[in-house]
């Protein structure tokens, strides 16, 4: 922002003022991420006691274990199209709103409330509408037999499960395409009009390359928020299942960890994860991040 | 501008209907659940259609559960949450933008570093931590020997104790240690004019009355939006409340209406209460939505002031 | 004393645990017991494991069957037994005490809410497809849902595959090994051996009839659970625990007639017990002698047959000492539906033992239940053979019991 | 004219505009009905104070704007009803919104794109219009890192790269430092020579109004106050608005008194001779006035307020009759501070304007 | 001076640079060791163009930068290391960095209320300022409610509402349109006369240095050019930077060559008299340069390229000796287009240059 020098100098205040937020997070994110790091090289009985150093065994064992990367690759195959269309679905839906029609305004509204209902509670209703005998999808049933069977069809859950985590990932992510759409300055549009450039063509030249570093922030956000998010669809319409079909990573982790008491284990595969995070976001920074900012 | 803009005001027009059927729909089947009787839904499943029943079913909710009480304690849980990332992240990101220090970068890596790892994956171990925050302090002064020392001056080992645990504090602490706040509240203060800043410290403002005066004052909008999204949430937190939580007049409202669903597999749940739960779950959070909706956006948008 | 005692179910057993307590408390004034409920048998073993590591754990927790091994060996938990010699264990039945049993007949754990599977037909749908007689055998049920479906039903049988119901009681009552060293009873040491059993042969059976439409998983039905789908008369046949009398009884009030009776068999097998289910208490180490009084008062309490007869009537558990039916019939309700299931739970759980029928004593097992599931799932949905399924789940769960038996390598099995 | 000149000549095109009128609402008349022609190749700059609706006229032309009534003729087309594109009309920003996400190159070529000429054709105009400009370095640059000078050129050339029949310019120097200004102003002037556009230019500049314009549109909350050539807008002012608007130091404005012989001075003094009665205001630039010697004849005594010395020459400002009027001596005239002065006001350089509608009163004296 | 002035005039104070220097890095010098001093109560221009370290020099006195090196003495204190609000020095922002989210009142009270005045006090100071800058019916509206100009007034009624002995102003003007410029610079000198505050005043306008300053410093890439008086500076510029710095147009600069008798154009012509041998830079002012009617004496002749009508005055453009000329005649003066022009460059007004350095050579032709 402003030149280094002219900044406040002081010594103790701003330790001070990140101290708080700083201390909870050294409290309840690095030390229990430590912990799990530490724990990858243990093998650790549930209940303490006896925690036998391993060195790498945990991590041989976790990656020659196939589930892991059926699992993991299930991860990124959900966090690549449930965030693409958690980014996208909004993207469109916050370039229709932004346009100066009627429903425009009911739209801004309503499009944020699903941000208001927990995932676990909208999960049974998902389960519902998605029921291949009673839900929407029955009339295709009945014409077609078996087409639609989530509960025995990984592909027919896992789309469930993405039509669920877009339901809840919509208004964050449109908001802030909203945001970010509403400030692109009027000229810019007009240029492009008077360039020749009717309104479909301007969104494509004008309006998405001038909200990249919004587009750039919600994908970030929304890589992340994929992970989180699923675990409460999961644990509420599939269980995981059917034959593991739907068991992304996190999950995974969870039920190894918390019915299966492997913390090791969990703690190892949280590791990996962690590792591979922390990667795929850094290089979403260097890679997306440096080319969109431009100066306006 | 005059512009030939009808295929694409009817497209967007289109899909903007779209979506709010998209959002309305599973709200719409969840209200006409709520107004069912549990004989409706043993017979017919969940009900596409509402019936009378939902005033009975959520006066259920209020006189045989918990989640009244769980309500204030979601409220009180959200309310901090928001309260507590706001302020914090305001103040770390006042100091990380506005003051000279070296570890700038490095503590805003850290901190944002935390939007990367839910709190899903590490909950077994926060909570651990949070059944003694000391623990750290305990292991550190183990490892170093230190505690060997203070053991052989004072005959004991210092072992400090303090249990977050089913307290609003533990509720709380884990789901504010989050940077988004702090990243939402740098990019903002990044648009901000610096001369503004300059001016204060002409005026003679110091470190505090800036940030009380000037910059507190123009962040008011982002952090409405910032206080709208985290209380939000907070309010739909499942995982942690639940664990963190042990009494049931601790737990948050959300995981009472969890606790609805039967865990036996011979039971069909209440779907009619369970909804009207989720309805009267909703309520305040969809309030709060409407209410400040357009703060969201207005508090969002990182242009030049 | 103040004590704290933490169980995982939800719903109506959890309304009737916390009646219980409050009666407790109600009922004697030198301890007040804090029932908490922790939302699921999974949370309240984690959050039992961080709070046993951090030392502030409860006296009493509450678990299910199949985590009976890692808490044996968990260094965590007391013997009931051991705490409460005096106490007259003989009472209570052999299929529940077989089950939490130390290699030296000491009762590890005290059973609690105890379930077991029994089978049920909705008999006017039987009647109208021209079945009369109630069948007792797969053989009949298969030749009923034969009929049912040739009369037009869409839902002859339905079970939901879950590995308690179709691996666990259908092994115990025909007389297999789920694993050998007796299901993990002699020793740490022992393998998954269900692939190679009549078991193997029963889950092939389900996947044709479910391809004949005789069967359906949870999935199949219409109401996407096979409980409801009985319930809602969508299925004139399943198999369930005893607690799931209490809602289909009331479900099919006016509408349909409900019979209920042990599991089926095949021809030629001999009837074994099954297995208890549900969950039983443990008293966890390391609390001062107030508190583990408290503890004993409250199991003394819950023990009682009165309190049992409670539970059952609440939520359709089964009771699990022998006093309990001498109770109830004294009760003159011994014919109220709300019993039904008590006697023909006990009289299944009290069939001919072996000693492949005693329990599960395996390590890992909550997770192997798991894995089992996900790869039968995926046979069912013809993703591959069952036996090439089961083959894989016998893989998997042998590669957590080494890894459990690494873990507690040098822990004397009790 | 060479070569390059040649290959982006522009068809100009007449433009007129009948009643036409903008309001936003009932009560924000911005532009009541105007009646306005601008002649093909014509160098129209369009003057008024902030907020007078000259944007709001120039989006009319380009489409931009919806006009409220009446109608816009381009080249002989009736165009108040068509989308921008479609009207043969380029415009050039004030802040130039230059699309910041595209390079130099793209941003000239975008309207070329969109209208789906072949790449290499592009290049080839693209590289025309920027050798004109100047821009042949810059090519491949994003907007972010230009000068402000190279930015405007590259919004100008963006703008004259379709060749379009009209230019239409929003203060697009306004954001440039002076020196800059002044480049700019005199390379814009050569480019509309060159390309001979009919070009309409917003500004509230009247060194560039003066030195740009062919004709002059001022406009006083939407209407207008005068259309003509800069030296008649600047020496025959329709108005007291005009007189004011324009010239630095602006005309002086002096109240004066008719009684039918003599015009007065609120103090009394007789400024000039004229057959008129009442009240009128009195006009004269602050180059016209002579200093004398002596207070004998139309010399009138006053006192000095203070003087600006601009090196080429330098602005006294004294108090006359009440008003402070301004006079800009040349270089070398040596005044000394606080004496009085005697000034002589030639008649053929005073205006007279009517005391309420402020309207110019030609021929009040003779020559004017 | 009335009251109200006497209420907040200032005690001036003298600030002295002694080797002030700055860099952001080894290679990043943006100002080299300078020295400069600027007296109690007088009214410092700094112009140079955009870069060239204006800003950094006054963010520098006013501790909003730190100084590579040197030390800074305001009113005989060392100041260098001094937070802000320790100097005495009050500062206007170039968008005036208004508090968006306080009324006028409070904007311009808050120094005061930082340093912990009473609020009747404040009231009372507010009010005087307010009053003297014409603003007190407008202390209950907030900045975005306000005029350019008003703005403007509110933000130097913030600076000099704590009586600073010090007054910094970067570029405040710059915002604003040309007419509100000249208003608001005619009020700046009558401010800065009411209240003398040592004033030092940023800017890249000219005129506003001209007429503003008491002196100018003229700066470039961070070196002080000159420092005089706005006269001396006009009239006697210390290089070719300078002249062609300031004036509009600016000075002509043509390359001459000394035969030890002459000095002579690129073509050939001789242009004065001078005893100096070799290469030079020959500058004479557009307003100096007159058009005779015949070739004979100092005449030398040339082609018309273009003219500007300004109204009060015309510029001619002129080719000369392969230089564009450019000639400043006054209203009424009528030369025909594309005619031969025969000009005469007065001796006493020519200025002679380094051809290298660029350094003025002065006596070179007596007068100068
Ligand atoms: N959308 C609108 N709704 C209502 N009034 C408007 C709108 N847009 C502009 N105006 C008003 O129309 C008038 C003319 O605006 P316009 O932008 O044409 O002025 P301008 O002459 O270009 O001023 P400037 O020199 O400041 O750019 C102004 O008073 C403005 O407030
Ligand atoms: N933080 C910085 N780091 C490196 N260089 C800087 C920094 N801030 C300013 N500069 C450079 O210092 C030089 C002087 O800047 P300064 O702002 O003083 O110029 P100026 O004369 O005020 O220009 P302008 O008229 O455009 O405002 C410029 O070349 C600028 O690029
Ligand atoms: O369904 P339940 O409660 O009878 O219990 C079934 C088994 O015990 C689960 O382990
Ligand atoms: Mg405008
Ligand atoms: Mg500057």
């Amino acid at each position: 922002m402003t030149s280094e020098s002219s900044l406040f100098s002081h010594r103790w205040l701003p330790l001070l003022l990140v101290a708080p937020l700083m201390l909870l997070i050294a409290l309840f994110f690095y030390v229990p991420v430590f912990q799990a790091f530490y724990w990858s090289f243990f093998l650790e009985r549930p209940f303490g006691g006896g925690s036998m150093f391993v060195g790498w065994d945990n991590f041989a064992r976790v990656l020659a274990d196939p589930e892991f990367w059926e699992a993991g690759w299930r991860t990124i195959i959900f966090m690549v199209t449930a965030s693409t269309l958690a980014v996208l679905i909004p993207l469109i839906l916050a370039l229709a709103a932004d346009r100066k029609i009627r429903l425009a305004l009911p739209a801004r509204n309503v499009l944020i409330w699903p941000k208001g209902v927990a995932g676990a509670s909208i999960g049974v209703v998902f389960a519902f509408i998605f029921n291949p005998f009673v839900g929407i999808l029955a009339p295709l049933n009945s014409a077609f037999p078996s087409i639609w069977a989530p509960g025995i069809d990984g592909t027919d859950a896992f789309i469930t499960l993405i039509a669920a985590h877009v339901w809840g990932g919509i208004p964050f992510n449109f908001v802030i395409l909203l945001a970010g759409l509403q400030s692109i300055p009027k000229t810019m549009q007009q240029a492009a009009a008077m360039d020749g450039a009717g309104p479909w063509r301007r969104i494509f030249d004008v309006q998405l390359p001038l909200i990249m570093p919004q587009l750039f922030l919600t994908l970030v956000l929304e890589f992340t928020e994929s992970v989180t998010s699923a675990f409460a669809l999961i644990d509420t319409i599939t269980d995981g299942g059917p034959g593991g079909a739907t068991t992304l990573l996190v999950y995974k982790i969870y039920t190894d960890g918390f019915s299966g008491y492997d913390l090791s284990g969990a703690s190892t595969q949280t590791a990996i994860l962690m590792v591979f995070v922390v990667l795929l976001t850094a290089a979403q920074f260097l890679f997306l991040g440096r080319r969109i900012n431009y100066e306006r | 501008m005059i512009e030939n803009a009808r295929s694409l005001n009817t497209a967007a027009g289109f899909v903007l209907i779209v979506g709010i059927v998209y959002i309305l729909g599973p709200l719409y089947l969840t209200l006409a659940t709520a107004s069912q009787s549990y004989e409706f839904i043993l017979r017919n499943g969940l009900a596409w259609y509402p019936g009378d029943q939902f005033f009975t079913n959520a006066a259920h909710i209020f006189t045989e559960t918990h989640i009244p009480v769980q309500m204030l304690n979601s409220l009180v849980v959200a309310f901090g949450d928001a309260f507590a990332t706001c302020v914090l992240s305001l103040l770390s990101a006042y100091a990380i933008v506005y003051f000279r220090v070296r570890w700038a970068g490095v503590v805003f890596a850290l901190i944002l570093a935390t939007i990367m790892l839910p709190i899903e994956i590490r909950v077994i171990t926060t909570y651990q931590v949070a059944s003694n925050v000391f623990s750290p302090v305990n292991a550190l002064l183990d490892i170093t020997g230190l505690n060997g020392l203070i053991a052989d001056y004072f005959g004991v080992p210092v072992k400090l104790e303090w249990s977050v645990l089913n307290t609003h504090f533990g509720l709380i602490a884990p789901l504010v240690a989050h940077g988004t706040g702090t990243f939402l509240f740098r990019q903002f203060f990044l648009t901000l004019p610096k001369d503004l800043f300059k001016a204060a410290r002409m005026d003679g403002a110091g470190p505090i009355r800036f940030l009380f005066d000037i910059l507190l004052p123009l962040s008011r909008t982002s952090f409405a939006a910032l206080f709208v999204l985290t209380f939000l949430s907070g309010w739909t937190q499942y995982l942690w409340p639940l664990v963190a939580a042990s009494t049931s007049d601790m737990q948050t409202a959300v995981v009472g209406l969890a606790r609805l669903v039967p865990d036996a597999e011979g039971e069909i749940p209440d779907f009619p209460m369970i909804m009207a739960g989720a309805v009267v779950v909703s309520i305040i959070p969809l309030a709060m939505i409407a209410l400040l909706q357009r703060y969201l956006v207005q508090g969002l948008a990182l242009t030049e002031k | 004393a103040n004590i704290e005692f933490w169980y995982g179910n939800t719903g109506a057993a959890e309304k009737a645990i916390q009646d219980q307590c409050a009666a407790f408390n109600a009922a004697q004034s030198a301890h007040h017991v804090t029932c908490v409920g922790q939302g699921s048998y999974e949370v309240s073993m984690q959050k039992a494991i961080a709070a046993f590591r951090a030392k502030n754990h409860p006296v009493l927790i509450q678990f299910f069957d199949a985590g009976t091994l890692d808490l044996m060996l968990s260094d965590a938990v007391v013997p009931v037994q051991d705490v409460l010699p005096e106490v007259k264990w003989d009472n209570y039945i052999a299929g529940a005490r077989a089950y939490y049993e130390t290699s030296g007949g000491k009762l590890f754990a005290q059973p609690y809410n105890s379930s077991t599977l029994l089978f049920y037909t909705n008999k006017t749908e039987l009647e109208k497809a021209g079945v009369t007689k109630t069948p007792t055998t797969w053989e009949e049920i298969i030749e009923a849902a034969r009929k049912l479906k040739a009369a037009g039903h869409e839902c002859p049988f339905t079970t939901d595959g879950d590995t308690w119901r179709v691996l666990e009681q259908f092994s115990a009552r025909h007389g297999l090994p789920i694993a050998s060293k007796h299901n993990g009873f002699d020793g740490l040491d022992g393998e998954y051996v269900f692939n190679t059993t009549f078991a193997a042969k029963h889950l092939q059976n389900l996947v044709d009839w479910r391809k004949e439409g005789l069967v359906k998983l949870n999935a199949d039905t219409k109401a996407g659970n096979f409980t409801a789908a009985f319930n809602t008369g969508e299925c004139a046949m399943m198999e369930n625990s005893s607690g799931s009398y209490t809602a289909s009884a009331k479900a099919f009030e006016g509408k349909y007639e409900i019979t209920v009776g042990m599991a089926p068999m095949y021809k030629g097998y001999e009837r074994h017990n099954t297995l208890v289910g549900g969950a039983s208490i443990y008293i966890m180490k390391d609390h001062d002698k107030a508190e583990v009084e408290g503890a004993k008062a409250f199991l003394d309490f819950v023990r009682r047959p009165e309190q049992q007869m409670f539970l059952t009537a609440a939520t359709g558990y089964v009771p699990v000492t022998n006093d309990v039916m001498d109770a109830i019939a004294k009760s003159g309700e011994a014919n109220s539906p709300k019993y039904a299931t008590a006697a023909l739970g006990i009289q299944s759980m009290n069939q001919p033992r072996t000693p492949d029928t005693r329990g599960i004593r395996l390590g890992f097992y909550v997770q192997f239940r798991q894995v089992f599931m996900e790869e039968t799932q995926k046979a069912f949905a013809g993703g591959e053979t069952m036996q090439v399924a089961l083959d894989n789940a016998k893989k998997r769960g042998d590669e957590l019991l080494r890894r459990f038996e690494q873990t507690y390598n040098g822990v004397k099995m009790q | 004219m060479n070569a390059i000149d040649m290959a982006i000549r522009a068809a100009a095109a007449n433009i007129t505009l009948s009643g036409v009128a903008k309001a936003y609402d009932a009560e924000t008349v911005v532009i009541p009905p105007m009646d306005v022609e601008l002649r093909a190749g014509e160098f129209t700059v369009v003057l008024g104070p902030s907020g007078c609706g000259k944007s709001t006229l120039l989006q009319m032309i380009a489409g931009l704007e919806r006009v409220s009534g009446g109608t816009i003729v381009i080249g002989g087309r009736q165009v108040q009803d068509l989308e921008p594109k479609h009207r043969g009309c380029a415009m050039v920003f004030q802040n130039y919104a230059l699309y910041p996400h595209m390079s130099v190159f793209d941003n000239i070529a975008y309207s070329l794109k969109v209208s789906g000429m072949a790449k290499a054709k592009r290049i080839e105009r693209v590289g025309t219009v920027a050798k004109m400009l100047g821009l042949s370095d810059y090519l491949g640059r994003k907007p972010g890192h230009l000068s402000g000078g190279q930015r405007q050129r590259v919004a100008i050339g963006r703008a004259i790269v379709r060749e379009p029949g009209v230019l239409l310019f929003d203060e697009p120097l306004s954001n440039l430092d002076a020196q800059l200004r002044h480049d700019m102003r005199v390379e814009l002037a050569e480019l509309h020579r060159r390309i001979g556009a009919t070009t309409v230019f917003v500004t509230h500049d009247q060194v560039e109004a003066m030195t740009l314009a062919d004709r002059i549109l001022i406009l006083n909350k939407g209407r207008i106050e005068q259309f003509d050539t800069p030296k008649a807008i600047y020496h025959h002012p329709a108005s007291v608005f005009v007189a004011k608007f324009i010239g630095a130091p602006p005309m002086n404005i002096l109240p004066v008194i008719g009684d039918g012989t003599v015009l007065r001075l609120a103090d009394g003094q007789v400024v000039a001779q004229a057959r008129l009665n009442g009240a009128y205001q009195l006009g004269i630039r602050p180059e016209d006035i002579l200093i004398g010697d002596t207070a004998n004849g139309h010399v009138v005594t006053s006192a000095l307020r203070f003087r600006e010395d601009l090196g080429s020459h330098a602005i006294l400002a004294v108090e006359l009759g009440g008003s402070v009027v301004r006079i800009a001596t040349p270089f070398g005239a040596e005044i000394p501070d606080h004496s009085q002065l005697f000034l002589n006001l030639p008649a053929s350089r005073l205006h007279l304007f009517d005391a309420e509608s402020g309207k110019a009163m030609p021929g009040a004296f003779g020559a004017n």
